[in-house]
């Protein structure tokens, strides 16, 4: 078999399965840039799938193609993180689940099932103040999250 | 099966630039503190000479000793780290920084066909012989085919960024992070000029293979320097900031970060860090060498053409890492001599100074590759000659109006007298 | 039902199971079935992929294939989404290691230094000072996952299913493909040709000038977008709500 | 540009600048001083119209210098543009090609428009001239002053368009115009009832009109009055029109060069297309009832007598002098159509007299000024339709009568309610004669001219009225004379020619009566009048004096120097039948005009007898004691006449009993109908999608992931079928 159809079958496949998984990923995870990621991953799969093609057919037209498709990712990539950070400035999450706002008014919104706690965090080490025991408040456990 | 060969060739010169780059890097650390004590008129290291005995070799056996110290001394890790990224970090930093160097000529080519060697020794162990091809001498590059090799180079060069930005999160210190920001924003920002710098260079030579350019600048025997002294100012700039290396080591500045992004890093993750900073700086200074100097071309002594003896081919990687030890002499002589700059500032530099020389430099340069030789033939002179001309004066000229655009509020120097009422200032320092 | 497509349906079924017990769902129980059951179906996949010109292409294919999907599936698969654009980012790696593989060097490196370099980084940024630790609910559970694995595997069988088909089994005697395949030219010459760079800057700002303007205003106008979508006035700038 | 071309242009086009500039400014610039683009756009427009008929005699008589012609009379066409096009619009039978529909936007010159447009300009300059005193303390001041000028530019479009759907167009707007303002004093119920009832009972007039006009395109193939050269070989379409002006019918006779008018088809000569029958009568019956709409004949009278309602300017210029008689100039413009049936034209004059008397009965016994003269107006309507409607193929000139009545009408008639509007000012609005009497010393002016007015009215020699009314009475009376072949025919125009001389006494009677109670007896002078009472300013009187010297000249002097007469004749459609008049004295050598003069003057006697006769009794009863009318009032009413007179024949209570009831009772059936059975069903269409939606409603329930899921599902769906087939 000629060695180009071959490398063709390959790549295909491998596209085909890139763009599957970015679907999967797409439709399943909730944190809004995940989601992001994971859009990009299917875009990724259809690219390699052009670049096939293109060397194939002897023709730069797929890697053009892909050109636009990383110029149009590059746009999206910037609205998205602007939008998300919007987002996540007036929620206080990534949850994309929050964003319901846009269904019919009667209908019943999308419960998340509780989920089991997990067990807390270990506690990081921290200094104690000079002359005190050390005590670690609660919200002291994360202090990265006042950063 | 020509791809065998051509795998082993590219093996073998693989092994042989790390093992170079491994062993200059612990002998640049020698130099660095000699130069540090010689400014700071002191004797640096000069003990540590042939263990076991009392023979001291002027200090040349230092960087075998930490060496040794650095793969003996305790991997600690700290409690509180995201231990894969960790982990991954110093990984991702050195193989960025070696990475590097694949599309990096350390010399011209050699006179000597590697797969006829290569064919020679398989059909005397008795293998069939290899389809026929046109011999070739063997080129002084790791990936020697690749065309996108000033890409390359960028796109390795931000893969380096996550080494920083990874090493300083998953540590969990407020320093560490703030170091690993700081890194990534520069080397982000000045990512810029650096591209705007080489684009000149690219422009003019119409190739973005390194060896092309060396090409163009020995065939024509004029360095890009003496052509667009404007753009080797961006890039000088650029590229010192890429490497991290003072005035521009925000990214680990002692005094305020205690030490950046790997202040929780120590034993071999530190020396991987380490390593990978030097190897930055000497990858910055190749490729200083080989867009602005000529790379391995000397007037009268090395040749400009394919065709090379042994001792021209010799000559050629000798001249190209002196001139490369000349400009690290020069990094290394720059940390002592310079402060510090403060974080706006150096933003500022980036944004509101180097990307705007750096496009009116792409800007020039495009505009002479399409006109400069009408323009040159109108004058009467030889085009080189015009182009060098119009260079130094565009140099002259930016620098005029940097110097005299640059607002006060850039001048570090505090103001004599604070603020009054109104919003007017009285006898504030002219600009 | 052929020989291909039977393995196919398998590595579709055991594939759509693994990815299930793969994805969060809120605990961490068979995780490692999952990761098992993945790679055979990874490997059921691979053993239907056609040989290449010698063993050091296959080997290389080989590896930069596998680096990708292993990358992707890990990326879909984390909880902490500091890894998962970690993970992506490999598969990004592995992705322009395909490019640089099927001879289309500049978009290797302009993957890298796009999405890599520039578009990642402000990810990264973005997570690290959003939420550490996949221990939020939304990062620790999935919507649907069983549907939403069924779907996409389903997809990606029937895609496989139909490559194969057309590809691996027709190659040899399908006239169209052969003289496709015959007739494209002189590879050499053409995208696989020393002078890429050259050829690829022809091809761009010739034939598709008007495209090129047209993706840079496209830029142009993402940028002010996004600067008046998180730009917001002083008086309104607040501390974010205090995460859960 | 030429002269006519332009002319014709800036009549219509500066009253309507003046309404544009009044509407937009009137309200917060111009305020008092509204009248002033008003009476200065008229103005012009009255100057350049006289400049019209100079142009248009001037055309005439070079016509006639460059010796005989094919043509028939004289007509200017001017072409501004295409309005609408459409190929191939209509085919009668699959045998004939299909014809196209056209509407250019024409004008035309012509005797008929240009007298016309001379009595519409100059009567509506002096109303307006007049209203500026009248209306000088109305809050709607620049309301009516944007009105007037866009009733003036719709009338004279009216009458210079050369098409039936422009002519159609700008009837509905003079009809428009004379709604508005009959509702301008919108806060009064009555004034609101009657604009509403004017604009109903027009309705159907003008339903009818739009009937004939449709008929007139199916029957003739084209709306356009006048004939359109067109280039060699080209037949009707947009393209192959190539002229824009021209003098018309001169190629009448080789098809392919011209397409032929309405009016031009029907040219009397040209026999092979004449259309007679019943199509014909059916065509000229519908155009009449449009006519017998707008001109407010028996059996759509009912309108106008309340359209008084408006103010009394409107009165005088849209309801006595120039709208209401947009019919009787329709009517002559279609004459052509209207000889191809002898019906429509017996018709007509039927109508026109039994109107006439009608009308004359009726306003005996009215009390209100100007509802004596809204009849008064409407009786001089049927006078000038039933001259039109002593039309014969030999002879115009009862056609020319009822001309020449509608321009002397229109002075006196118009002059009689500016003076009856002063009488109204003064009073303080009052306009019933009971409540005042004696004015003659109060308001001498007024009082002079108003006697003019009825005198012209009356048809005492040699008042306007006077040779108008005795044209037209001496037509039907030769018409009477030259059937003496159809007895049946001779009954009817004889029975018409007694109605006539009947109306005549009657008018005489009832229009001195109307001025003796106002001006004579003792002086009253009802509460309201107030500090109004004294004669009214100069703005109102000099229009009156202009319009009373009018009353007195223009009758004499067109008659004694035929000048009307020859000028109108040179119309297209009189120009017709004044050619076949010709033609067959030509050939018979009768002295027949011998008689006509004879029953010319015989007419003349019998009718001043008559209307001195009306006047004598008036004067004997309204300026002698008053028992005398009381006692004969009571006579009369011992026979009912009275009352019906004074209830105006009872026939808004018939057209109540007989049209509006059982429309309102079919109405709310309808109503009923509507609800119960349709809404429902339309309830239940509108149920079934609200009822699917809420069943696929879920499926909107805002997660993007299950968006994306659904998009993906469904092109799975896509991917099998297409694998699968």
């Amino acid at each position: 078999m000629d060695p180009e159809i071959a490398l063709l079958h390959n790549y295909l496949i491998v596209g085909a399965v890139l763009f599957g998984i970015g679907m999967i990923g797409f439709f399943s995870r909730r944190n809004m840039i995940v989601m992001f990621l994971c859009a990009e991953m299917m875009l990724q799969g259809v690219s390699l799938s052009l670049v096939a093609f293109g060397r194939f057919h002897n023709d730069f037209g797929g890697q053009m193609l892909v050109i636009f498709i990383i110029a149009v990712a590059a746009c999206e990539a910037a609205i998205a993180l602007a939008v998300v950070l919007m987002l996540y400035r007036r929620a206080g999450k990534l949850d994309v689940i929050v964003w319901q706002a846009l269904r019919e008014d009667n209908q019943p919104a999308f419960e998340e099932e509780a989920l089991p706690e997990e067990p807390p965090a270990e506690p990081w080490p921290s200094l104690s103040r000079a002359g005190l025991s050390p005590e670690i408040l609660p919200e002291e456990t994360d202090f990265r999250s006042r950063l | 099966m020509l791809l065998l060969p051509i795998t082993i060739e590219a093996l073998i010169k693989i092994g042989l630039l790390i093992a170079c780059l491994m062993g200059g890097t612990s002998y640049l650390v020698l130099v660095e503190r000699w130069i540090a004590a010689w400014i700071q008129d002191r004797r640096g290291p000069c003990r540590a000479g042939i263990p076991l005995t009392k023979i001291r070799l002027w200090g040349l056996g230092q960087p075998i000793a930490d060496g040794v110290k650095f793969i003996f001394k305790e991997e600690f890790t700290p409690a509180h780290v995201d231990k894969f990224l960790y982990f991954l970090a110093p990984v991702i930093i050195l193989t960025a920084a070696l990475s590097v160097f694949a599309v990096i000529p350390f010399g011209s080519v050699l006179p000597f066909d590697f797969a006829g060697v290569y064919d020679a020794v398989a059909q005397w162990a008795g293998a069939e012989p290899l389809p026929e091809y046109a011999p070739q001498p063997t080129r002084l590059v790791a990936a020697p085919g690749l065309d996108v090799g000033m890409i390359y180079v960028f796109a390795v060069g931000s893969i380096a960024v996550y080494g920083a930005i990874l090493g300083g999160w998953s540590s969990n210190n407020k320093y560490s992070f703030f170091g690993g920001l700081r890194s990534s924003a520069q080397l982000i920002s000045y990512e810029l000029p650096l591209g705007l710098g080489i684009l000149g260079v690219v422009l003019l030579s119409g190739s973005l293979r390194l060896d092309v350019i060396i090409g163009q600048q020995a065939g024509s025997g004029v360095w890009n320097v003496l052509l667009q002294p404007l753009g080797f100012l961006v890039f000088f700039v650029a590229a010192f900031a890429e490497s991290g290396r003072l005035p521009f080591d925000l990214v680990e500045a002692e005094q305020e970060l205690v030490a950046g992004y790997h202040t929780e890093y120590s034993g071999m993750k530190l020396m991987m860090y380490l390593v990978a900073e030097f190897l930055h700086m000497i990858a910055a200074a190749f490729l200083m060498v080989i867009l602005f100097f000529g790379g391995w071309h000397l007037w009268g002594l090395t040749g400009s053409g394919e065709e090379v003896t042994w001792l021209e081919a010799i000559l050629r990687i000798v001249v190209l890492l002196g001139k490369i030890m000349g400009v690290i002499l020069f990094f290394m002589i720059a940390r002592w001599s310079w402060p510090r700059f403060r974080f706006d500032q150096l933003m500022s530099l980036a944004w509101k100074v180097m990307l705007p020389l750096g496009l009116v430099n792409v800007v020039a340069v495009a505009a002479w590759v399409e006109y400069g030789d009408r323009l040159a033939g109108w004058v009467g002179v030889p085009e080189t000659a015009a182009m060098a001309v119009c260079g130094w004066i565009l140099l002259i000229a930016c620098w005029l109006v940097v110097t005299v655009s640059i607002p006060s509020t850039y001048d570090n120097r505090p103001l004599r007298v604070p603020a009054t009422r109104g919003g007017q200032r009285e006898g504030a320092p002219t600009p | 039902m052929s020989d291909s497509q039977l393995t196919f349906t398998l590595a579709t079924l055991l594939g759509a199971v693994g990815v299930w017990l793969l994805l969060p769902r809120g605990t961490a129980r068979g995780w490692a079935a999952g990761a098992v059951l993945v790679a055979i179906a990874l490997g059921l996949g691979a053993s239907r992929m056609l040989r290449l010109e010698d063993w050091v292409a296959d080997g290389v294919f080989f590896i930069l294939a596998g680096v990708t999907v292993v990358a992707a599936v890990a990326t879909i698969s984390f909880r902490d989404p500091v890894l998962c654009a970690i993970w992506f980012g490999l598969s990004l790696l592995g992705t322009a290691g395909l490019f640089l593989f099927a001879g289309a060097q500049f978009l290797a490196v302009a993957t890298v230094v796009v999405y890599a370099g520039a578009i990642l980084v402000t990810f990264l940024f973005v997570l690290m000072l959003a939420r550490p630790k996949g221990r939020a609910t939304w990062n620790r559970s999935s919507w649907e996952p069983v549907v939403s694995a069924a779907t996409g595997i389903v997809m990606v069988g029937v895609l496989s299913m139909t490559i194969s088909d057309v590809l691996a089994l027709r190659g040899e005697t399908g006239r169209p493909i052969v003289e496709a395949a015959e007739t494209a030219g002189d590879r050499a010459e053409g995208v696989l040709a020393d002078q890429h760079v050259a050829l690829v800057g022809a091809e761009l700002f010739g034939r598709n000038l008007v495209a090129v303007e047209v993706a840079g205003t496209l830029l142009l106008a993402a940028l002010v977008g996004a600067a008046v979508i998180v730009a917001r006035p002083r008086s309104e700038a607040q501390e974010p709500p205090a995460a859960d | 540009m030429d002269t006519i071309k332009t002319l014709l242009i800036l009549i219509p086009a500066l009253p309507l600048a003046a309404t544009l500039l009044t509407a937009v400014l009137g309200k917060r610039v111009l305020r008092r001083q509204s009248h002033w683009p008003t009476v200065l756009a008229i103005g012009l427009s009255c100057a350049a119209s006289l400049v019209l008929v100079f142009q248009v005699q001037q055309g005439i008589h070079k016509a006639e210098s460059e010796g005989p012609s094919p043509q028939v009379g004289y007509e200017k066409v001017v072409t501004l543009w295409t309005w609408a096009g459409v190929d191939g619009a209509y085919a009668y039978s699959t045998s004939e090609p299909a014809r196209g529909f056209r509407i250019d936007v024409t004008l035309r010159a012509d005797p008929l428009t240009a007298v016309m447009l001379a009595m519409v300009t100059l009567v509506s300059l002096l109303v307006a001239v007049y209203s500026i005193g009248y209306m000088h303390d109305d809050p709607g001041y620049w309301r009516f002053f944007s009105y007037i000028p866009l009733f003036v530019f719709s009338m004279t479009m009216l009458v210079s368009v050369s098409n039936f759907v422009l002519l159609y167009v700008f009837w509905e707007a003079v009809g428009l115009c004379s709604y508005l303002l009959i509702g301008f004093w919108f806060q009064k119920p009555a004034a609101a009832a009657a604009g509403k009832k004017a604009f109903l009972v027009n309705r159907i007039g003008d339903f009818g009109f739009a009937l004939g006009l449709f008929l007139l395109w199916t029957t003739y193939g084209t709306l356009d009055f006048h004939d359109v050269k067109l280039a060699a070989g080209g037949e009707g379409t947009a393209a192959t029109v190539v002229h824009h002006e021209t003098e018309i019918v001169e190629d009448a006779d080789q098809p392919g060069l011209v397409r032929a008018g309405v009016l031009g088809q029907t040219m009397l000569r040209d026999r092979a297309l004449y259309v007679t029958g019943g199509v014909a009568t059916a065509i000229c019956l519908l155009l009449m009832l449009g006519a017998c709409g707008k001109s407010a004949q028996f059996p759509l009278h009912v309108w106008l007598p309340d359209a008084m309602e408006g103010p009394t300017p409107v009165s005088a210029l849209i309801h006595a002098a120039t709208m209401v008689t947009a019919g009787v100039y329709m009517v002559t413009r279609c004459l052509p159509l209207f000889l191809a049936s002898e019906v429509a034209l017996q018709v007509v004059a039927a109508i026109g007299g039994f109107t006439a008397l009608l009308a004359a009965l009726t306003a005996l016994t009215q009390t209100d000024l100007k509802r004596i003269l809204a009849y008064s107006t409407i009786s001089q309507l049927g006078y000038m339709f039933l001259g039109l409607g002593a039309v014969t193929l030999l002879s115009a000139a009862g056609a020319v009568a009822g001309m020449f009545h509608l321009f002397t009408h229109a002075f006196f008639k118009a002059l009689l309610f500016l003076g009856a509007g002063s009488v109204m000012h003064a009073m303080g609005g009052v306009i019933d004669v009971r409540r005042f009497g004696g004015l003659r010393r109060l308001m001498p002016t007024t009082h002079w001219t108003f006697l003019f007015g009825c005198l012209a009215l009356a048809g005492i020699v040699p008042f306007a009225g006077f040779w108008s009314k005795d044209l037209i009475l001496a037509a039907v009376g030769e018409q009477a004379y030259s059937h003496a072949l159809d007895p049946q025919t001779q009954r009817l125009y004889y029975l018409l020619y007694i109605a006539g001389l009947l109306t005549a006494f009657l008018t005489a009677f009832y229009t001195f009566r109307a001025f003796f109670l106002t001006f004579y007896g003792e002086e009253r002078i009802p509460r309201e009048a107030g500090h109004h009472a004294h004669e009214s300013p100069r703005s109102m009187t000099v229009p009156l004096a202009i319009l009373a010297v009018c009353a007195l000249v223009v009758g004499a002097y067109f008659e004694l120097t035929h000048g009307f007469a020859h000028f109108l004749e040179q119309a297209p459609p009189l120009a017709m039948i004044a050619a076949e008049q010709a033609t067959a004295e030509a050939g018979a050598g009768l002295g027949q005009s011998a008689h006509q003069a004879l029953s010319h003057w015989w007419v003349a006697v019998i009718s001043s007898l008559i209307a001195a006769a009306g006047i004598a009794l008036a004067a004997l009863l309204y300026l002698g004691h008053p028992q005398r009318v009381e006692r004969l009032t009571r006579t009369l009413d011992a026979g009912g006449l009275y009352r019906l007179s004074r209830g105006k024949f009872f026939f808004d209570e018939i057209y109540d009993l007989f049209v509006v009831r059982p429309l309102q009772a079919v109405a709310s059936l309808s109503f009923l109908f509507d609800r119960t059975v349709i809404d429902r069903l339309v309830d239940g269409c509108g149920l079934m999608p609200k009822r699917i939606g809420a069943a696929l409603r879920p499926l909107q329930n805002g997660m993007i992931q299950f968006y994306a899921l659904a998009m993906v599902l469904g092109l799975l769906v896509l991917l099998g079928t297409l694998l699968t087939m």
